[in-house]
């Protein structure tokens, strides 16, 4: 229910600029993931928005009014810290409702929020205890219940189920989803969890030393990729990115080179690009058991299982590429053959970094290319 | 954490207490017995023929009930102001961004370098114009401008996370509500600790009543016990001591019921970042 | 750079210091600056008029072969003070926070107990228990086949006694305050260092001390502060700043000056010296010690 | 009762009583009783004046501290009690106005109580170098020595107690070879007044026409065998005067010299035999024996306080309130006829032998000297410094007495 | 290179029984991996092992010695507590190297080793800041670093990567393997990472409530699991399980039924199990465009996109049964069919929730049944 837009915004600490020029609006009610490497400012981000954090320069506004000197408390804002910061003196329930007990709430209604987030967040039996004697997760469920309980009209996230066991996790987030649905807060959210950035994301915002890279649909992101940055970025493991050259209908990789499809040929010979860099998913190398048409020939590194696949690291070229796969018997050292999904290959610009584009047809099939 | 074979640790301890509560052992002993036994039976802790009369005379002489709560509103009323200013001026130190901070407060704690002595002959003035001689608010009053409470709780706000404010902030917490619920109960020990210091330090406070008050029955208990260490005529201990023993024991009092109190502030505040 | 309240906040600001400031107009910086307005004059405290003289309380002052002495002996006094009543309780504090488990409270409790004792009180059993001669502690020396000199009549050691019983009273209190400050570093910042095996006493060096300097300065000055005020009362009763001024001080010298001879002019003079001094000292605390202290925000 | 102002001594509405304050130095083991007590008959029979007294801590010294403080406030007391030393400096410094003034302005009746009732030589103590009656001797002490008669006959040793101070060094060396205690301990408080007994019985003179002449021959010999006893045999103890005293009643030192204010507290805390004996004297000399304690001066400054002052004063001097104060407080009573009079002390006397050495001693008694002029307690600050310079052995009596006469001389320039 | 051994261990707090009755071995040089839900006791016992938190009654036992009361120091140990525990005070640097240097290592070492960390943990530049001035996952990072550069025998690791970016996670988790291949410590490492558990873990030991449930290799935990909690723990989204029943040959799930293999039929009549609960793991349903032999039906409620491939969850006779696929498209609402992969369908006891085991020729076969 909030909008906010960024205009300018600069952020120093002495010297160091932390945040970039930053500009880009969050729309009312939208869910926004906020991703970025560890220290490229996504918590300094948070806190900005908060008003915990002065803006050096460039303007903030909510709902279009500039809010660079509005206080945080008038900003109708919860926020999960990174660090918790829950209150060490208080209960976990004291903690939890503390803010509501400031805003005059009625007790009936503060003991029926304070019970529902108790529930939702698995945090039963421990009201009582003072922070310094819960666990990890306990303690970020605490901060969590404290931000849920509010019903801001934002809230902002900061990695706040980092610590939560996978389970929990996936009951925490479907949780948020539902709270969203029903008050339609605007979320603000940090995670490093790809899972939880698809889910839980209607746009994701990818930062870079404090530099915006993109913010498009996860989707988009993550099938789209605008730039190198963002395709390594998403994704684990990582999308397979190595330079290339397209030569008459070939794609070479090295010594090696395969007849590409038409689309992609006319789409890349329109735009002469000779020399680029080529980005491919693991999970859109297939893998096949014996020399084939078209088919790559790489030399087995590794592999690495993950429970319900496995990541195959091979050497193509000299460049180290992983495929997903669920064999993990392949021995190191032995030729493994591979063809690209054509329709799922990513063609960079060599100089920009940029993605070049799809030809039409990867377009329209990108989420239906492959049957189930 | 493991416990390590403390016993040395455990012997020096003792030692050191001995010797530092030997004196006050002394002192109650000596308020039992009678002035030859504490000549002739130095070391006896428990007196030979122990005595109540030291008690009943200074009872009897004295208006020691009037005298003990002169010194009672005295300390009390010192300690509940300076602390509640010192905790208000310290909040405005730590949480605050104004023009003349750092000057004013380098001005405040310097003040705390000037010896009373310095101040005394124009305070005397002063409390002597406004007709509070005899008086104990003329005692309270010139305790009351004193800047160490004001740096000790400073300190302790300062060790607070940032984080916790903010948090607190982001609920629409108000400076007041900040400070009675997140900052308060997280300096709870040092504002203990201070108020403690300024309830003793005001009780026993000597140098200036002397110079203001008159009649006994304006007194507080230090005055008394100065009636009763005379130089001239000789001091009686065991007289003194009935009196130190009455001056000692509301402020102990006081701790004992607040040392548990002072424990659980310690141990509870312990969570950072 | 941490935002702090909003800037119309202010006059909420100066409104918290204002009930503080007032006491102090009234009772300190008036009765302050007429103190350094007596200092330029002759007065008794009671004649009709004050001779004004101009620095020459100052220059006697420089001039004064007593003052060496005195600043000597505030010296000594000070560092022997130091060092029972700040290196003292913070090992001990150390000792009850990280290493012993056991009767911290009753340790806590018993340490505390002599500072709520007056001085007055304190100085009269001092001159009792210590009496060389007859006293319990010299009865039991005698046991030991120890003699205890007559301290109150020697140099040097009549400096030592008084510190003694000045610490008496204060290390309770500093013991406390430093025990809260130590027990306020994280346990498991002293687990981590645990773990590598730091030895104790680095422990206490390299992490404790610097993560509890904030309180630590805090005892330090006060220490300097409470124990030049509170020696005023062991030297009034049990030296009068004997032997031959061995166990005068500044404090007491300036209340000597001004009570006992009345040379008011003088001793205010003497005070502003002895205040210039300390505050010299503070601004050194503020430039180099405060740089290194550990504050969480 | 906050802001409600205290006009004590200021005009008292008609009907009402005159109320005057009294300051006195008496703790409550020195006489702080007695002074409520007289204080107390004193309302109760006076129809127009109540008295308020007011203690003094620490001594003479103490209320002429509080005296200052309210001068400089301009406010003073009505009647206070001045000790002998600071009687120039007194004189010199407040406004009072001499007893015999007030009478002859007010009370034309009582003309010639103070001629009839009191000795000159005793008079004299009140009198300031200019030779003005500031005030009318009320408590005087004199010094005794107090003897550890058991310690005495263990060592051998006539139990009566040395006539002499050669007597005296001798005794003290003796005890201290026969049986391991101190022999002696005279009395260092924070003044020289047991000293100037020592040195101006030997024939030397604190003070002659306003100088200080104490380092004479007379006064270094006196000196240097006392220090001897304490530097040399080590027979006599140099501590505090506390110390020294609890060390006497703890059976340690086999004789003390100090007031005989000291009395009721040596006599209720020792358990052996004790006893006090006159002051004793230099071979051949007369004794010199400086007044202690205090006289009575009048601050009031109109006409009604002053008027309300005296009333009390008589009060204060009659032989049965005389009686009374010499039982509390262990003082000498400066009023003739209290001694023998059966009103008056008889019968404590006779039960009370230590009084006697000195009442005994009365006819030696001299003023304290007190140096003139605004110096005079530095002066006295000089002399302890001397003192204990020439107990600790460093310096001989000589050059430090001669060095601090010279030092004072300077001063009183 | 520190084997360390829990006999009957317990631990409790107050009244509250933390851990019960640990008994396993933790064998020297090991990579072991403790998992469990949040607040069930992991850091407990990383706690006791480091010699931090009392041992209430019991043995623990390191190299045969027996421990108990042996002082942390003694026991040659590092450990990235969950919280970092960094010495405030000092910076980045000073905290990594302070344990070397209490040590009195060579400086020339201790400088090269503090290099080394710096560069692995990509804290570059960073090296003279203090921990407040860094971001939270810069902090773990010095967190780490400060326990990599001891080298000692045993490294506890409490959540050491939970906030780091994926790209910097996959980094940071190939080095701890490096590191321990040089090493050869002993690790011990808490995770809530599926992916970190079965790429570095040599075992995976399963906490419930402070009870062992399990400590297997992380294969067996995930493909073979003891029993239900453990397979509904691990796995993202978790193993389906829902109740179903065996009777003559066919599976029989609410009033759906299948013909099953002959292997399982076997298996399972030998047995006598009548009811029991069936497990099958979201990878491992088959979806279908239509209706075919052997498929079940189910009608799609969901879809939740995680970019390399979705879950999709749908309805099956009441149970909510999600499976992997990639067709994002489905609409909630329409039938779906599927069948399961029979050597991947696990059996639990219907009374003591554990596995009742496989056929012969799912074990032979579980890592190669489905061709690359
Ligand atoms: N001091 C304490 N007093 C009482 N209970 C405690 C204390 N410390 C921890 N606990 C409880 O012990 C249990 C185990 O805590 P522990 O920290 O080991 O959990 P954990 O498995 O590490 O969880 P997480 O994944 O959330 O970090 C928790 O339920 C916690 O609430
Ligand atoms: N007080 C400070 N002074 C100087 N630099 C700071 C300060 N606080 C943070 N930084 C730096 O600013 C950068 C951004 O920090 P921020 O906390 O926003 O990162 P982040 O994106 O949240 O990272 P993470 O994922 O690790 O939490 C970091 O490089 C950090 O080191
Ligand atoms: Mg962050
Ligand atoms: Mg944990």
């Amino acid at each position: 229910m909030k909008e906010i837009v960024f205009e300018n915004v600069c952020k120093k600490y002495g010297k160091n600029l932390i945040i970039d020029n930053l500009n880009f609006t969050i729309k009312s009610g939208e869910r926004l993931i906020l991703l970025g490497a560890s220290g490229c400012g996504k918590s300094t981000t948070l806190r900005m928005i908060a008003g915990l954090e002065d803006i050096t320069s460039g303007n903030l506004y909510m709902n279009g009014k500039r809010v660079n000197d509005i206080s945080s408390g008038k900003r109708n804002i919860s926020m999960v810290f990174q660090n918790y910061a829950l209150y060490p003196h208080m209960t976990v329930a004291d903690n939890i409702i503390y803010g509501l007990k400031v805003q005059n709430i009625a007790k009936a209604e503060i003991s029926s929020r304070l019970k529902a987030a108790v529930e939702m967040l698995e945090l039963g039996g421990l009201e009582n205890r003072k922070p310094k004697d819960l666990s990890g997760g306990q303690r970020q469920r605490v901060a969590l219940a404290r931000a849920v309980v509010k019903r801001s009209e934002l809230l902002l996230l900061d990695e706040p189920l980092s610590n939560l066991d996978a389970q929990l996790r996936v009951h925490a987030r479907k949780e948020l989803v539902k709270i969203h649905q029903t008050y339609k807060q605007t979320f603000i959210y940090v995670t490093h969890d790809q899972v939880e950035a698809m889910t839980i994301g209607d746009r994701v915002a990818i930062l870079d030393k404090g530099r915006l890279q993109v913010i498009d649909t996860p989707s988009n992101v993550y099938n789209k990729p605008a730039n190198i940055f963002t395709a390594k970025f998403i994704g684990s493991p990582g999308m397979n990115i190595f330079a290339a050259a397209y030569a008459d209908h070939f794609l070479k990789i090295g010594k090696q080179s395969v007849k590409l499809p038409e689309f992609w040929s006319a789409y890349i010979g329109k735009r002469n690009c000779r020399e680029f860099y080529l980005g491919i998913r693991p999970e859109h190398i297939f893998l096949q058991n014996e020399k084939r048409k078209n088919s790559f020939v790489g030399v087995v590194k590794y592999v690495e299982e993950y429970g319900s696949h496995c990541g195959i690291y091979f050497d193509l070229e000299g460049h180290e590429v992983v495929a997903s796969g669920t064999n993990t018997a392949l021995k190191p050292g032995t030729n493994i053959y591979f063809t690209l999904d054509s329709a799922r290959m990513h063609v960079f610009d060599k100089e920009s970094k940029k993605n070049i584009g799809y030809p039409e047809v990867c377009y329209d099939n990108v989420y239906q290319y492959q049957s189930v | 954490m493991r416990i390590e074979s403390n016993l040395k640790w455990h012997i020096l301890l003792i030692l050191a207490l001995f010797i530092s509560l030997m004196p006050i052992v002394f002192a109650v002993s000596t308020s039992f017995k009678e002035l030859s036994e504490a000549y002739s039976n130095v070391l006896g802790i428990i007196p030979d023929k122990p005595t109540l009369s030291n008690y009943l005379r200074i009872f009897q002489e004295l208006p020691l009930n009037k005298i003990t709560f002169n010194t009672l509103v005295v300390a009390a009323t010192v300690t509940i102001f300076k602390v509640i200013t010192s905790v208000m001026a310290a909040y405005a130190f730590v949480y605050f961004d104004f023009k003349g901070k750092n000057l004013l407060y380098f001005i405040l704690i310097s003040t705390i370098f000037i010896p009373f002595t310095m101040t005394m002959i124009p305070n005397y003035l002063i409390i002597s114009q406004i007709g509070l001689r005899n008086n104990i608010m003329g005692v309270i009053l010139p305790q009351l401008s004193d800047a160490t409470g004001i740096f000790l709780i400073r300190q302790a706000m300062r060790s607070i996370p940032m984080p916790l404010i903010e948090a607190a902030r982001l609920e629409a917490a108000g400076n007041f509500q900040i400070m009675a619920n997140i900052v308060l109960p997280l300096v709870k020990p040092a504002v203990i600790s201070t108020g403690i210091m300024f309830f003793i330090n005001s009780w026993n406070e000597y140098v200036w009543p002397v110079l203001i008050l008159k009649d006994t029955t304006n007194y507080t208990l230090p005055l008394a016990l100065q009636l009763f260490v005379s130089s001239e005529g000789g001091t009686d201990f065991c007289l003194a001591m009935a009196v130190s023993v009455v001056t000692m024991i509301i402020p102990l009092g006081l701790y004992l019921i607040f040392q548990k109190y002072i424990i659980n502030t310690f141990t509870s505040s312990g969570v950072k970042g | 750079m941490k935002k702090k309240f909003g800037n119309k906040d202010v006059w909420i600001a100066y409104g918290l210091i204002l009930p503080a400031l007032l006491v102090f107009a009234i009772f300190m910086f008036y009765p302050f600056f007429y103190t350094v307005y007596l200092s330029f004059f002759d007065w008794n405290m009671i004649k009709p008029v004050k001779e004004f003289i101009g620095l020459a309380n100052y220059k006697a002052l420089f001039a004064d072969p007593l003052m060496p002495l005195v600043i000597k002996n505030t010296v000594e006094y000070i560092l022997i003070l130091l060092v029972l009543n700040c290196v003292a309780p913070y090992v001990l504090a150390f000792v009850l926070s990280f290493v012993i488990k056991r009767g911290r409270g009753f340790y806590k409790g018993a340490f505390f107990l002599p500072s709520v004792i007056s001085l007055v009180v304190g100085s009269i059993l001092y001159l009792w228990v210590l009496n060389p001669v007859s006293g319990p502690a010299a009865i039991l020396a005698e046991f030991l086949g120890i003699n205890i000199p007559i301290w109150s009549k020697t140099q040097g050691l009549v400096i030592v006694v008084l510190s003694i019983i000045t610490t008496w009273k204060i290390f309770g209190y500093n013991f406390i305050v430093i025990f809260g400050g130590v027990s306020g570093v994280p346990q498991e910042i002293i687990e981590a260092a645990k773990i590598d095996n730091v030895p104790l006493y680095k422990i206490f060096f390299d992490i404790v001390l610097p993560m509890s300097s904030a309180t630590g300065v805090y005892i330090f000055i006060m220490t300097i502060v409470q124990g030049l005020q509170y020696v005023f009362t062991p030297v009034k009763v049990v030296t009068q700043g004997g032997p031959d001024n061995a166990s005068s001080n500044i404090i007491y010298n300036i209340y000597q000056e001004g009570f006992v001879f009345y040379h008011t002019g003088y001793a205010s003079a003497m005070s502003i010296v002895a205040m210039v001094l300390f505050i010299v000292l503070l601004v050194i605390e503020f430039r180099y010690v405060e740089k290194g202290i550990y504050y969480e925000n | 009762g906050c802001g409600k102002s205290d006009t004590g001594n200021e005009q008292a509405g008609q009907g009402e009583k005159v109320k005057i304050e009294y300051w006195h130095v008496n703790a409550e083991t020195q006489g702080g009783k007695t002074v409520q007590e007289l204080v107390d008959n004193f309302n109760a029979q006076s129809k127009d004046v109540e008295v308020v007294a007011r203690y003094n801590p620490d001594m003479y010294k103490g209320l002429m501290q509080n005296l200052q403080a309210e001068a400089a406030a301009g406010k003073s007391p009505a009647v206070v009690q001045v000790g002998w030393a600071f009687l120039d400096y007194f004189s010199n410094n407040f406004s009072y106005v001499p007893p015999q003034k007030v009478v002859d302005d007010y009370f034309p009746q009582d003309k010639a109580f103070l001629q009839d009732n009191f000795l000159p030589n005793v008079m004299d103590l009140a009198k300031n170098n200019k030779g003005e009656q500031v005030g009318i001797p009320y408590s005087l002490s004199t010094p005794v020595l107090y003897i550890n008669k058991d310690l005495l006959r263990q060592a051998g040793l006539d139990e009566n107690g040395p006539k002499t101070w050669e007597d005296l060094i001798k005794f003290s060396d003796t005890i201290k070879e026969k049986t391991g205690k101190y022999g002696f301990y005279m009395q260092e408080p924070a003044d020289n007044w047991a000293q100037q007994a020592l040195l101006e019985s030997n024939g030397a003179r604190m003070i002659s026409d306003g100088k200080a002449s104490f380092a004479s021959e007379d006064g270094i010999k006196a000196y240097q065998a006392y220090a001897d006893m304490v530097t040399k045999t080590k027979s006599a103890l140099h501590i505090s005067w506390d110390q020294g005293v609890q060390s006497f009643v703890n059976g340690d030192v086999g004789m003390l010299y100090t007031t005989i204010a000291q009395r009721a507290n040596v006599q209720k805390g020792a358990k052996f035999d004790v006893a006090a004996i006159s002051s004793p004297a230099w071979a051949g000399k007369p004794k010199r024996l400086p007044a202690g304690g205090c006289f009575l001066a009048i601050t009031a400054q109109d006409e009604k306080q002053q008027k309300a002052a005296w009333e009390f004063l008589k009060y204060l001097y009659s032989v049965e309130s005389m009686a009374a104060w010499t039982k509390g407080t262990g003082y000498v009573p400066p009023r003739k006829d209290v001694a023998d009079a059966e009103n008056g002390l008889k019968s404590f006397l006779e039960e009370n032998q230590m009084m006697k050495a000195a009442t005994s001693q009365m006819d030696s008694v001299v003023p304290w000297a007190s140096f003139p002029g605004d110096a005079g307690l530095q002066a006295e600050q000089m002399l302890l410094d001397a003192r204990d310079k020439i107990l600790s052995g460093d310096v001989s009596a000589h050059d430090a007495l001669t060095q601090t006469q010279n030092q004072i001389n300077a001063l009183l320039k």
